[in-house]
């Protein structure tokens, strides 16, 4: 089994637990609903219609409930120091990293879909026509976002104040992937195609491959003891 | 506000940062050297003390 | 295996201080010591889960900094966590744990352990719903799936109960076949004299005493270990 | 009895720790960080001189753009050695194991903290009366805000943990993701509509060559005082280790 099929087998592990508990993408999927619901009451009716609001509510609904689930990512691993099992099998640093980053990938998409139908729902907007844009940007969204989350809740995982703390790291580093992701799928949404964006696809893209390259070189490091 | 008093007002925030940074220094060292010296003393005091030296 | 001047730093805490051990291919060494001796991060280091601070620690001929795959392709650590996971089956976590460490046959050799293990006909049952001693067991199984050369023992009789006890023995005895080292730590003089072919007394991070079992005089081996933890005349030497 | 021993080996052990310690707590004093000192006081109180009385007013933006020598010293700072040595020395320490470079780091991101704080509010009380209003969500402002919770999250995570090596690599590895993301930040915002006035024209344009001058001043000046406070603060972070050290040895059981 290769380097893929072995973090595939960590992801793996991690999606079959949670098939079996169902605890963390049900909060998740709760609290995205719930960021839409609130924000719905924040923002006027007539202001709803402008491009950028509502895309900046679907990706703020993202990105909280995302955290969410980066926040259990490592933190399951606790228990009954799993951590450490995984950490005595031969396998390189490099591979537990993608393990666990896949894993969070396929939960924070998941969580997504699920949220974009809610949203599309109430916000009105017809996603089933923009869908195959959308769903290219949440993708590449997803990536950076999980890229950096992943590597971040292992930053966070040992310490005391580690939900807060993992918010305080994550949310600034994310900034680019937020704009851009907005920015991008307000494109989507008006109809203008997912290339009139093309240059904020760009950005994601290569904050996607910086982040997961400079994860995979600096994770030895925060999982040494 | 005037534009000049703008303008104090942004040099008065500057020094202020600056002068409350430094004293917190000030007094970070010291605390750093009584520390230092009571160590010192503790061990001549235990040197004394201990036989053979 | 063979540790020269090991130092591990915990802050400026010294938990290990200039340690040496050599236990040769085959032995079973168990070392003893009050806690806060060290123990407990001797066998991390030994296993790779932390890095030592200073000096030289080889395992199975291989450096645990430098070639830690190696190290870590050949040992086998079983310590009172279990490192299982609570949601998948019993079946799952072995087959988890066999592709991390590439076992061929996995299937087989799952069913195999879990025999040998007691554990035939629950290996459908999550996890979360074994009791103490039924996860310690199936935490053998785990360790053995990759059949280590060198196994490591934390504490390994913790919160077991009379029957998983036995087993862990009974496993034991037979792991110790001349060719497999054994490597554990423990504080309860009882369980730990049983089987070994070596002892070792630790105490304050560096070991104060080390003897072949034939050498030892089980009657009075609680006075030599509390000679060694409360006077500490050898450690200075 | 053992303790006993121990103790007392480890008492006669200590002096030499002892006597470093007073080396070190000398060598703050030591000459070359005083002139150091002095020298960005002087520069400063001639920049101030510059930029205050001697360079001429603005004509649009009158007396308040003097406001902006060492708003734009302050931004240098903060984005430039601040969070430079930040990122450096995380890579360093990651590469050699040096806590000393984890001491360096610490201390450019709490000054980083400050100088970014002075932007921050120098920036909004400039704007006000220039743009009308006190904030803008222009790339250069944003940037530097999110810079402005990258160096505080770096703090935070740092007040989170206990001191050593673990802390050093786990704040080494934010410190250098953070620094990486910087330049992301900025372009992505920059996307957005620029107001902000360019402080130095690619066709050397735009500010006056005695302004230019002045502005020079408050930058130099500036990262002379950056330099001397980094220096007094790390010297005290290896003390309070060094203290920390021989507290250890004189403790210990």
């Amino acid at each position: 089994m290769g380097f893929l099929g072995q973090a595939w087998t960590i992801a793996w592990k991690d999606i079959l637990g949670e098939l079996r508990t169902r605890e963390m993408v049900f909060s998740m999927l709760l609290f995205g609903f719930l960021v839409i619901l609130i924000f719905n009451f924040g923002i006027e009716p007539g202001l709803r219609d402008e491009a950028l609001v509502k895309p900046g509510v679907l990706w703020a609904a993202f990105v909280f409930a995302g955290i969410l689930g980066l926040n259990r990512s490592f933190s399951s691993e606790k228990e009954n120091d799993c951590l450490q099992g995984l950490l005595l099998c031969p396998v390189d640093r490099a591979v537990i990293y993608l393990g666990k980053f896949l894993g969070n990938f396929v939960f924070v998409l998941a969580m997504s879909l699920a949220v974009l139908l809610f949203f599309s729902v109430l916000y009105n907007v017809d996603v089933i026509a923009v869908l195959p844009g959308l769903l290219a940007i949440l993708g590449l969204a997803t990536i950076g976002f999980c890229a950096v989350g992943t590597l971040f809740s292992a930053v966070s995982v040992g310490i005391k104040t580690r939900d807060v703390l993992l918010a305080i790291l994550l949310f600034p580093v994310l900034v680019p992937v937020i704009l851009a992701a907005a920015k991008s799928s307000a494109f989507v949404m008006n109809g203008e195609g997912l290339f009139a964006g093309g240059s904020w696809l760009a950005m994601l893209v290569v904050y996607d491959v910086v982040f997961l390259a400079v994860s995979v070189m600096v994770f030895d490091y925060v999982l040494e003891e | 506000m005037s534009n000049l008093g703008f303008l104090a007002v942004g040099y008065g925030f500057i020094w202020l940062v600056l002068g409350s940074y430094v004293f917190s220094l000030a007094r970070r060292q010291g605390g750093l050297n009584r520390q230092v010296d009571r160590l010192e003393r503790e061990l001549e005091l235990t040197r004394e003390a201990a036989p053979g030296r | 295996m063979r540790v020269r001047r090991l130092w591990k730093y915990y802050g400026h805490f010294p938990a290990l201080r200039g340690l040496d051990l050599e236990l040769e291919r085959g032995r079973f060494l168990t070392v003893f010591g009050p806690n806060g001796a060290g123990k407990t991060t001797l066998i991390k280091v030994l296993s790779t889960q932390i890095k030592p601070s200073e000096g030289l620690v080889e395992v199975g001929g291989h450096d645990v900094i430098d070639a830690a795959d190696r190290v870590r392709g050949q040992i086998g650590v079983i310590s009172h966590n279990t490192y299982l996971y609570p949601s998948l089956t019993a079946f799952e976590n072995l087959r988890f744990y066999g592709r991390m460490y590439r076992v061929s046959d996995l299937e087989e050799r799952s069913r195999e352990l879990l025999e040998r293990v007691g554990l035939r006909g629950r290996e459908d049952d999550r996890v979360s719903e074994y009791s103490r001693g039924m996860q310690q067991r199936l935490s053998i199984a785990r360790a053995l799936l990759h059949e280590p050369e060198i196994m490591f023992l934390d504490e390994p009789y913790t919160g077991l109960d009379q029957h998983a006890s036995r087993m862990l023995r009974g496993v034991l005895d037979t792991l110790h076949d001349g060719r497999r080292t054994i490597f554990m730590v423990t504080h309860n003089l009882e369980e730990g004299l049983e089987m070994c072919d070596e002892v070792a007394i630790q105490v304050a991070g560096r070991i104060c005493y080390r003897e072949p079992i034939d050498r030892v005089n089980r009657e009075h081996f609680g006075d030599t270990y509390f000679d060694c933890v409360g006077g500490g005349h050898k450690w200075d030497s | 009895m053992a303790e006993e021993q121990t103790l007392k080996r480890t008492f006669a052990e200590a002096p030499p720790a002892v006597i470093e310690q007073r080396g070190g707590r000398g060598g703050d004093r030591s000459l070359w960080v005083d002139a150091l000192g002095a020298g960005s006081i002087l520069a400063i109180l001639f920049a101030l001189y510059l930029a205050l009385i001697w360079a001429p007013t603005e004509a649009v933006m009158g007396d308040i753009q003097r406001l902006f020598y060492f708003h734009v010293a302050a931004a240098w700072l903060a984005l430039g050695p601040s969070f430079g040595v930040v990122a450096a020395c995380s890579v360093l320490y990651l590469w050699k194991k040096d806590l000393r470079y984890d001491r360096i780091a610490s201390a450019s991101a709490e000054l980083g903290v400050m100088f970014t704080t002075i932007t921050l509010v120098t920036g909004p009380i400039w704007a006000r009366p220039i743009w009308g209003a006190y904030w803008t969500w222009d790339p250069r402002l944003t940037t530097t805000l999110v810079l402005w919770f990258i160096f505080v999250a770096y703090l935070m995570l740092r007040s989170a943990v206990d001191a050593g090596h673990k802390r050093a690599r786990l704040s080494a590895v934010f410190g250098i993701v953070g620094w990486i993301d910087v330049p992301i930040v900025f372009m992505s915002i920059r996307w957005w509509r620029t107001i902000h006035p360019t402080v130095i024209a690619s066709e050397g344009g735009g500010l006056a060559p005695d302004m230019r001058l002045a502005l020079f001043v408050a930058i130099g000046a500036f990262t002379l005082l950056y330099a001397y406070l980094l220096v007094v603060r790390v010297r005290q972070e290896d003390l309070a280790t060094r203290l920390d050290r021989v507290r250890h040895q004189l403790y210990l059981r």
